[in-house]
């Protein structure tokens, strides 16, 4: 029985080291819709979580705690969601972008903005307050205030993104639902694993599956190291 | 330079400053003194624009401030800041240093010798090069310091700059802020909790506390001639007895206490009620029986309590009111000082002071 | 267009006020899948995370560091990993696991083991550390100073607990390969959601999308909660 | 009590204690007394057996510790430990106090009468019920004494008890240190860097500096002679002059510096090169031309620098070698003194002190 396991990984190598066409496809779609996401993800969420961390408004802390509460809404829900909104009777029909990677991209960058806008806020609320009042008191304006912030902040916004894009390429909720795991289309590494896997694919599965572990944890390593970068 | 009017802060419903009004003149140090607790940073950072008073008018220069539709950002270019915790920005000196005319859009060819003649003026030539991150903490508040002066502020304020530091660091800080007011004619306002260095720094003290003002006036004035009950205390002139001016002769009141008359040197006529202050370090303690009568203020007291304070001894007497004696060790030696001993505690008139009540 | 959501959500309600028997069946089906993970997971971690936390060994950092990693293990690799020793031909198969909810709650305690133990550690590593010094300096035996440590971070271990239940009732990846949402059986909220949304159920999937996001944001408000009054 | 023989201590590398031999005696106040970094807090960890040394033999009672296979938790249990910052334990005062009591299997009943007397021994009756969480800094020190004294340990190690803490704070500490001596017979080993405290409580003295033992004496012992140059300047004999002893005569040395003869008392004969140390409180500064040149020790000297230093002005002079002397606020106004200045110089033989040069 484990001889079997045995092979299975044998060939999952093998496919691997072989450079076989549908297991490179596979990741390079995953790698592209992934990144895609994560970069729309923080271009919306730097600016966003600068205008929350150094304002101070009414309502400020509701919002960051609603921010907060978003990070655990499953994956299922925004892919549900999506789904009304871009299927054929929903008022983005008409984009016909249900079971395209576009659909995939605004679904994993709707599952990853809370985080991103989150850790944003976190990252700037974690620096020394002392360096703002410096710099007002060295007098910069509110947009050289935030460069500057920022660029204090950036091996901790830096972990926020790999953050966010680990995410994204774990997730399969939303790539099942908005993708639909199209062959040479929309299949990614997460939803071909999930069904493959159920088809007795077992060596393809494995294949794609070594990648998808080795991927999360260089992304996760390199958070942990931007995170040590951060507090040096 | 700068001018407060009746200046008031509250936070969260709680009064952080009550009704302060100061001016501070060009080219002088000006320090703000109590205890922590008393509002000195409030008031500074108010100063420096980076909150706004609750009430009051300030004026920078000639500029109301409080009229609004001020460019702030211009007026605090033309200040510098020194926090108690200096902030450390990510990268080597040079670039602590320079942030600030980075931010005023200067050339990096001019602002490199800015920079390296404001570290020479705080003792750190050549450490432009070194990671921030890894200076002490008495490095890092002259980092602070250059960063604040390389722009060439009209006005330095300075909030408890050597609060955290070693005395040695504290010393070359203190040249530097010395060095700022001759060479540079910087006008500084600083606070301190250390009565000793705004003695030794500041040309006029404001001395606060619990948000108000108590006492304007030089060194020597605050420590002499504190104007309340309060600010004697803070400035170490513990021994406050009540009583009453009888007559005043040449400079000297006579005031009757509970069983003695004590002669008080004065510069200008009080009556009535008063509570006399006399500073412990200034009471000349001596064997009961070698009491010289004939010298003014001579109390025959009892010691109740003797305990070493530093180089001195501090000696509690019962002269009918309880009264506190600083003395040499060599004395509390040779007068064998103990609980329970009959002592002469004399003090000259020039060494007391007269507090109005009211 | 937008009418038909509206129409779906009305219809939504309705299943979930008229308590629909399927709706109902699945959504206790979920709660007692998810509760048995955490409750077993916890019941591992918070001895394995004491122990890590109070010792000094060699390669603890590794170790830590290890189970940190672990968090961002994809759910699609421990579905796969958990497939291959529960298949048929792996080594357990004979325990008949696969498509049993069994199978998930033993996949689901996997997924949050390293999550759980990790927070164990943060939680007693968060304490004052003069807290250990003073119970040993009062003369704690080991595990006095262990129960007592516990004691103190109580708040923060209950809000590592409702972490993992958040984690284990969002997941997808081990609930759908390896209880492949057989009806009736292994049916939970996000396989459920996620097929019957492609197969055009959509007041079914709205219905038991609402409940799980109820659940998930009443579980993230217990977090938020929990970790206030630590912080008290 | 306690002892501990050649006690060594190092981590990763670095070695933090250095060869430490002392030993505390039943019911004594014994002060562990140095700057921060000199290994106070090492040394009283080690015997409050929360770390093991590295080298050395340590004793509590007659039990040797260091042999190993010794019941730790049983030894401990029969200590105390009140640490720099005290831990709150979650919950009200009462479980923070009877911690160590549930610990030992106590009966909650017979704890609540220990609780309270404890409670009340610290001044703190009837705060039982209160949270803990809400304390002020010196209640929660008082709390930790509290929880420290209510096993009644025959020891009790205090790690700087009162380092953060206000003046007021402090006072109510030292005076529970100091009952928990009289009332309770407990031996007391503290910590502080803080010279005052350690004469006001302690019945002997351990001076500490980078981690080894400069000397062990009773609080006038290292005052007033302190054996090597750096005890000197830590308990405050800043003026250190070298010189040779000439000749000793009826309890005086006298030595020859640079262009004077000092006399010295000495309490044993000394011979060849020594440091003549004197306090700088000590000297008395005249007018130059009043100097007593009858009196032993009269030195002219010119004032290079004068600042104020609390309650006394410091007032440096160069008499051929540098001298600091502290000087009343009156002395200095009525000598004018002021940078420049002539002036005269005496001190009392019994005001110095010779050290050994090795």
């Amino acid at each position: 029985m484990v001889n079997e396991i045995v092979q299975g990984f044998i060939q999952a190598v093998d496919l691997i080291v072989s450079l076989d066409p549908e297991v490179i496809e596979i990741t390079i779609r995953t790698l592209v819709i992934s990144l895609s996401s994560t970069l729309l993800g923080t271009a919306i969420a730097i600016p966003v979580g600068g205008i929350i961390s150094l304002n101070e408004f009414r309502g400020k802390r509701a919002l960051m705690y609603l921010v907060q509460t978003l990070y655990s809404v499953p994956t299922v829900i925004i892919g549900l969601l999506l789904f009304l909104l871009i299927s054929s009777s929903g008022p983005f029909g008409s984009l016909k972008l249900l079971f395209t990677s576009t659909g995939m991209v605004i679904g994993q960058t709707m599952l990853i903005l809370p985080i991103l806008i989150g850790l944003t806020i976190a990252a700037l609320e974690g620096l020394d307050r002392g360096l703002r009042d410096t710099l007002v008191s060295l007098g910069a304006t509110w947009s050289q205030q935030l460069i500057a912030l920022l660029r204090e902040a950036r091996f901790a916004l830096l972990a926020a993104v790999a953050v966010g894009f680990g995410r994204a390429i774990s997730e399969v909720g939303v790539a099942i639902m908005i993708g639909g795991n199209i062959r040479g289309f929309t299949r990614v590494l997460t939803t071909a694993i999930s069904l493959e896997t159920s088809m007795g694919n077992i060596s393809l599965s494995l294949a794609l599956g070594i990648i998808l572990l080795v991927l999360a944890l260089v992304v996760n390593f390199g958070v942990n190291l931007l995170q040590g970068g951060g507090r040096r | 330079m700068i001018r407060c009017e009746e200046i008031g802060w509250e936070i969260e419903g709680k009064t952080v400053l009550d009704n302060i009004s100061i001016e501070v003149a060009p080219g002088e140090v000006f320090g703000l003194i109590g205890p922590s607790g008393s509002g000195k940073s409030s008031l500074i950072r108010i100063m420096d624009l980076l909150v706004a008073p609750t009430s009051g008018r300030l004026w920078i220069d000639s500029t109301e401030v409080s009229a609004g539709s001020t460019d702030l950002v211009a007026l605090r270019r033309r200040m510098g800041m020194v926090f108690q915790r200096p902030a450390v920005f990510s990268g080597d000196v040079y670039r602590n240093v320079s942030i600030g005319l980075g931010l005023r859009g200067e050339r990096p060819h001019s602002a490199r010798q800015l920079v390296e003649d404001a570290l020479e003026m705080v003792g750190l030539t050549g450490f432009g090069p070194r990671r921030a991150s890894t200076l002490s903490g008495g490095e890092l508040q002259r980092v602070a310091i250059a960063r604040a002066l390389v722009t060439r502020p009209t006005v330095l304020f300075l909030d408890e700059p050597t609060a955290n530091l070693d005395p040695l660091s504290t010393q070359v800080i203190e040249d530097v802020v010395r060095r700022a007011q001759t060479d540079l004619g910087t006008t500084i306002v600083m606070a301190t909790h250390n009565l000793d260095q705004g003695q030794r720094l500041c040309d006029r003290l404001a001395v606060m506390a619990t948000g108000r003002l108590m006492q304007t006036g030089t060194p020597l004035e605050v420590f002499y001639r504190p104007r309340t009950r309060q600010v004697a205390r803070f400035v170490g002139a513990e021994n406050l007895v009540d009583g009453t001016v009888e007559r005043q002769d040449r400079g000297v009141a006579f005031v009757r206490t509970t069983g003695n008359v004590l002669a008080v040197a004065v510069h200008e006529p009080v009556f009535g009620t008063v509570t006399v202050a006399i500073r412990p370090e200034e009471i000349v303690l001596s064997h009961d029986d070698s009491c010289r009568t004939d010298s003014p203020n001579h109390l025959h007291g009892r010691v109740t309590a003797v305990e070493s304070d530093g180089p001195l001894v501090r000696v509690s007497l019962d002269c009918g009111f309880p009264l506190v004696a600083l003395v040499r060790r060599l004395t509390y030696l040779s007068l064998s000082l103990e609980p329970g001993l009959q002592v002469c505690a004399v003090f000259d008139p020039n060494g007391a002071h007269l507090i109005a009540r009211t």
